[in-house]
């Protein structure tokens, strides 16, 4: 199970509160997608090379309806492989949710998750995948937000977000505000810390729990 | 955990059972129809079922996290570990989201073989759904026949690559491996049986009065319903909507051949039972018009052994047996993806639990969790 | 030489018993193993029918398999639940088992062969004392102290009664034409009309197989254990000894139902035609029949793997010829002609038992497993209702042939046809209520319990 | 000889199971010496030469009724119902009752002793295969002399059940 890329976590802290940033983190989240307010925080990465530009932004009827429609609430729109996404302020987010759904007719939540952004000012981007079907179209929204923030639940624009918000609550500590029954999902109720962040080390635990729950010594 | 409930239940136990209250029953997470360890806390009234819980994770193993710390081509392997009864299905959508990252292609030969081998997979996945589903409801023997004919798939799949279950059949940019002697015949060999075979399920079950009995007006979910809760695949399709990933986005080789998506009308069991009962007769036409004329050429694109993808995000998915499985993944430019996200079918389907079981009895909760076709593995991941 | 009286007593009492006790002995001593082949022969018939071998291990083609699972179970670890009521626990399986054998007591499996006088109730105790085994489930699933036991035990008596009355029903037509309730004048009742109670009342077995199926609590009306909702129903928490007490309860159960529908309706004993002479040759069938798998172990005896498997066919082969022998004997041997009806009516017998309780098995292996309102639906508006008719059907075509002088075929025949036709209205109307009430929104208000 | 040793071992088992029955707190568990007290009465029904009853004994009251009483009590909390339902004089009225009824027997016994043949006592009863069939003779009588009281009984059954349906049926639309 050991890691080549970084020196493991000793698995025996049992401290469940996560320490801070590992040392040896591995790459600075640098290229992906510079949302709104970049800059300040975020260090300087050591890029290895320039690679060629994948990001483009986006200008069609779709962002520009979404434009029209929300202003300065659509942070940028971007191409990625040809797949566009949405920046949007998390602020808007449910009314855009609900724009999206009976307007758009992106009435298929796909997926909903998040991904941890450490170093940067806003810490996790919520990452909402939606698909119409009768347009037969995909689009993704990216809403960043602080660590503290407790961004507006889906469930009531999408009920499939139900077990999506929870598994974000689970992984990330993202609390949704109004959801109907936010607890973990994937692991258990009194589990300490949340994997899915970048400061939670692959080796780590909650060698606490382990030990009361399962009579062992640790899980690995 | 499990025992603290049955504790705190058996003290309510006398005063509750008849008295019309409400009965809290702990199904799982050893229980011989959970398919797994799912648990399910059910408050009957009586024998009708109230409301349900469903209690996940203990199969959880964290393969997201793990992917943030294993290179691009090491992760493959453990995807396979998720749908362990479609592990094939899972590999193409994770080769195929990674070339998409790399904005890569597989060659034509390979994303034919990638088709054949996919399409058995899906009949394999639904032979495996439809024994332990009739086993569920009671028919014993179409288990023993559903895992005669999925032994021969894995037979094929032995040949291919060595393994059976976890195969780990496909890599980023094409094949590992070309196609053994007789690959074609073999296929060929299962499709013909196979139609006969079908026809034996169908015998037992389809025009069984007692199955229809069990299944039809069970478990109804209608077309917004799923589109709500997010539910796809054949439980979507039972519901009325014609809509398949193979068709709407195709991806692999699909496009090439024909084939319908069989649908249902009212979002019953039973309907969710033809569907799947068909796709495998359609997955059986693809794979015999596949085999008809596999490009020749190579079999793996130039993708470099070192994977480094430009800094971006891609999501792609696909039409797994069970409903859509995407992956989501974001480069940093390393070899290593920065995360990757797998949507997977059986957790989201296995939302609908709760709406559908809702008014029907116990026994109507088997029926339906093994309509729903989630396996543990993947729910869990 | 003079005894005491005391002993004196007992003497007597053994000169008059002593075939009853020594029946009864047997009973209690090859029951289990029967019951244990009778689950052999289930598992081999299961394993052919679903394109597998099933136990091979244990003995050729795993012959020695009962006995091993015996063994296994009787030295199990012996299991009591902490919160358990232990005399309960303790007592409740023994009950299923007890009624099961008590009520075989009564079975007459030939002329001869029965270890209870032959009392003027008969059919009514066997059915009686067999039902009596439902106190043991309910007991035991109640004493087990465990949601799922419960629930099985709720099922179980639910069912049980349901569907005992209409097994009773049933009954009752065939008594109706048989004039008694004793065992052996219902059988010599068929010998005399030259007919098997099945062709003047199709409808009365029909029902009685379906409700000795629910009886025994066999596939598809196995909703008290449906492994795949209750786990194990009321023998949840159950095991080892125990365990297979109630498990000897079933199948003694099954034989016992098996006899009864041989002795009401298949014509017990009696060989096919037994009043047609020319067709007394029939009467070669059972050493013909017994030869015949002599033969059939010889032939297999040649492709066994190991020796001891060749010998122990052989054995098997030869055991067969000495039995088809035996039963040979009495047609040529003008002075032992007086054992025959004993011996070949008891192969006829445990012939159509066996073929009765295969139509059980190959039921289970074919069918989905109804679900509990259904099973109820089904026993209270068709089974019970069309035995009702049938009962008054068969009362009809009595008088009509003994007042009015009618061909009684033809009496039975417009009988059956009327309460077919019924049967048809039932199911119709079944269906349409189903169709009506199947959305869960309707259904909910109903209650399966209420039937 | 036998008979005797029978009948006292069916007299025996029933007395005491009786007796427990009624001392017993848990009440699956009386129901269960219930059983075993209708079992015992049952054997002495089938000494009697009594098959007919005999065998309605078991299929009605061990099969039928005492399957829905254990259903009941197992059900239903009885003794939390039992401690509602209690009263105070309890124990006096079912002293009374019970010597009544010891009373009653006595005085029986006695009369019974001194006037022979007069019903109670059988001097000599006709040895068991001279007795005509139990069964047969009852449903003569049943359906020749007693066929009115025979009939009002069945009425009233019914009634009862349509009761039962009435109630069970208004209870379940609330």
């Amino acid at each position: 199970m050991a890691d080549e890329s970084k020196p493991p976590q000793s698995p025996e802290s049992s401290k469940p509160e996560a320490p801070p940033t590992s040392p040896a983190q591995p790459t600075a989240p640098k290229s992906a997608a510079p949302p709104a307010p970049p800059g300040a925080a975020k260090p300087a990465p050591p890029p290895p090379k320039a690679p060629p530009p994948v990001q483009v932004a986006l200008e069609n009827d779709l962002t520009k309806r979404y434009r029209h429609r929300f202003g300065e609430a659509i942070l940028d729109a971007l191409e990625d492989r040809k797949q566009p996404y949405l920046v949007i302020d998390s602020a808007q987010l449910a009314d855009i949710a609900r724009y999206s759904r009976d307007e758009e007719k992106f009435d298929l939540l796909e997926d909903y998750t998040a991904v941890d952004w450490p170093r940067r000012d806003k810490r996790f981007d919520l990452i909402a995948i939606l698909y119409s079907f009768p347009h037969n179209t995909r689009l993704r929204l990216k809403i960043p937000i602080a660590e503290t923030e407790r961004p507006a639940s889906l469930v009531e624009v999408w009920p499939t977000a139900n077990w999506l918000e929870r598994e974000i609550f689970d992984m990330f500590g993202i609390a949704f505000a109004g959801h109907p029954d936010l607890k973990r999902i994937l692991l258990p109720d009194e589990w300490q810390g949340h994997p899915l962040r970048k400061d939670y080390d692959i080796l780590r635990q909650d060698t606490a729990w382990i030990r009361e729950n399962l009579g062992i010594e640790s899980g690995q | 955990m499990g025992n603290a409930l049955q504790q705190e239940d058996t003290t309510q136990k006398n005063s509750t059972l008849l008295g019309a209250d409400e009965l809290v029953i702990n199904m799982g997470p050893q229980h011989p129809s959970t398919h797994g360890v799912l648990r399910v806390k059910l408050k009957l009234d009586g024998e009708r079922v109230r409301a349900t819980e469903c209690v996940i994770g203990y199969l959880h193993r964290g393969v997201e996290k793990i992917a943030e710390h294993r290179t691009y081509q090491q992760f493959a392997p453990y995807v396979d570990r998720m749908d362990y009864v479609a592990a094939v299905s899972n590999g193409l959508g994770y080769c195929e989201t990674v070339e998409k990252l790399l904005s890569a292609e597989a060659p034509p030969r390979a994303r034919v073989i990638r088709t054949i081998l996919t399409e058995l997979q899906r009949i394999a996945s639904h032979l495996v759904w439809l024994g332990t589903h009739a086993l569920d409801i009671g028919a014993l023997t179409p288990l023993f026949y559903c895992f005669r004919e999925r032994e021969e798939i894995l037979k094929i799949f032995e040949k291919y690559c060595g393994a059976r279950l976890t195969t780990h059949a496909f890599r980023i940019g094409g094949l590992q491996y070309e196609a053994y002697d007789g690959f074609e015949k073999d296929v060929e060999r299962f499709c013909k049986n196979f139609e006969r075979r079908i026809q034996d399920y169908v015998d037992l079950l389809t025009g069984n009065s007692i199955w229809i009995g069990r299944t039809r007006n069970i478990g109804i979910l209608s077309a917004a319903d799923c589109i709500a809760l997010g539910a796809s695949g054949p439980v979507l399709r039972a519901s009325g909507v014609k809509w398949d990933l193979r068709k709407a986005q195709p991806y692999a080789a699909y496009e090439q051949y024909q084939f319908d998506i069989p649908t249902g009308t009212k979002g019953d069991t039973y309907d969710r039972y033809m569907v799947r009962m068909e796709e495998m007769r359609q997955s059986r036409l693809i794979c015999l018009q596949a085999i008809e004329k596999i490009p020749e050429g190579p079999i793996l694109g130039k993708v470099g052994k070192v994977l480094k993808p430009a800094a971006g995000e891609v999501y792609h998915s696909i039409e797994a047996p069970k409903g859509i499985l995407g992956y989501y993944i974001v480069s940093d430019g390393t070899t290593q993806p920065y995360r990757v996200r797998i949507r997977p079918p059986s957790f989201v389907n296995l939302q609908a639990l709760d709406k559908m079981v809702r008014g029907h009895l116990v026994a109507d909760v088997v029926a339906i969790i093994g309509t729903l076709d989630i396996v543990l593995g993947e729910v869990d991941r | 030489m003079t005894l005491p009286p005391s002993l004196e007593a007992i003497l007597t009492f053994l000169q008059n018993w002593w075939v009853e006790i020594v029946c009864g002995v047997v009973i209690v001593a090859v029951v289990p193993l029967i019951a244990g082949y009778v689950v052999l022969v289930e598992r081999k018939l299961m394993a052919d029918m679903q394109a597998r071998l099933g136990p091979m291990r244990v003995g050729p083609h795993g012959l020695l398999q009962p006995i091993a699972d015996a063994l296994k179970l009787l030295i199990k670890e012996d299991l009591i639940p902490d919160n358990a009521d232990k005399l309960i626990f303790w007592l409740a399986p023994v009950i299923s088992m007890v009624a099961a054998m008590t009520s075989m007591g009564a079975i007459a499996f030939g002329p001869t062969f029965q270890v209870a006088r032959d009392i003027n109730v008969g059919i009514l105790f066997v059915i009686g004392v067999s039902s009596l085994g439902l106190l043991g489930i309910i007991l035991g699933g109640w004493a087990s102290n465990s949601h799922y036991s419960i629930i099985g035990a709720i099922r179980s008596t639910a069912q049980l009664v349901s569907y005992e009355t209409a097994a009773g029903l049933a009954i009752v037509g065939a008594l109706l034409l048989a004039g008694t309730l004793r065992i052996r004048a219902i059988v010599d009742a068929q010998q005399q009309l030259g007919v098997w109670f099945i062709f003047l009342t199709p409808v009365a077995f029909f029902i009685y197989l379906v409700a000795s199926i629910a009886e025994t609590n066999r596939a598809p009306f196995d909703l008290p254990e449906a492994e795949s909702e209750l786990v194990a129903g009321y023998m949840t928490e159950y095991s080892g000894f125990r365990w297979s007490l109630y498990f000897l309860g079933e199948y003694a159960n099954m034989i016992v139902v098996g006899s009864v529908a041989t002795t009401l309706f298949l014509g017990g004993w009696l060989r096919p035609f037994p009043n047609v002479h020319w067709l007394d040759w029939l009467d070669f069938l059972p050493p013909l029949i017994i030869a015949a798998v002599g033969v059939y172990c010889i032939y297999r005896a040649g492709k066994q793997p190991v020796e001891i498997q060749i010998w122990f066919m052989w054995a098997v082969a030869l055991t067969c010829f000495a039995v088809a022998v035996i039963f040979a004997v009495p047609l040529f041997v003008t002075s032992l002609k007086f054992i025959l009806p004993g011996l070949h009516g008891a192969f006829w017998f445990l012939l159509k038992v066996s073929g009765y309780i295969y139509l059980f098995m190959w039921l289970r292996f074919t069918l989905p497993r109804y679900r509990f309102d259904q099973l109820m639906h089904l026993g209270w508006y068709i089974l019970i209702p069309l035995a009702i008719v049938n009962v008054l059907a068969i009362g009809v075509a009595m008088i009509l042939e003994s007042e009015f002088g009618w061909n009684r075929w033809f009496a039975a025949l417009l009988t059956s046809l009327f309460t077919l036709g019924i049967a048809a209205f039932l199911v119709n109307l079944y269906d349409k209520r189903t169709a009506a009430a199947s959305s869960p929104a309707t259904a909910a208000a109903r209650n399966p319990y209420a039937g | 000889m036998l008979d005797s040793i029978t009948f006292y071992f069916f007299a025996g088992v029933a007395v005491l199971s009786a007796a427990l029955m009624v001392t017993r707190r848990n009440a699956v568990h009386s129901a269960v010496l219930l059983v075993t007290t209708l079992l015992a009465t049952a054997g002495i029904f089938l000494q009697l030469r009594a098959e007919f009853i005999f065998i309605t004994q078991i299929i009605l009251y061990v099969g039928g009724i005492m399957v829905l009483f254990i259903f009941v009590i197992m059900l239903v909390r009885l003794d939390v119902a039992l401690q509602h339902m209690r009263f105070r004089l309890q124990r006096w009225v079912a002293l009374f009752v019970a010597l009544a009824l010891g009373v009653e027997i006595t005085v029986v016994f006695l009369f019974a002793r001194r006037l022979p043949g007069q019903g109670l006592l059988i001097q000599e009863p006709a040895p068991a295969d001279k007795l005509p069939p139990n069964t047969e003779e009852l449903a003569r009588s049943l359906f020749s002399s007693y066929l009115l009281p025979f009939e009002i009984a069945s009425v009233l059954l019914l009634v009862a059940m349509v009761g039962a349906v009435v109630m069970a049926k208004k209870r379940i639309d609330q």
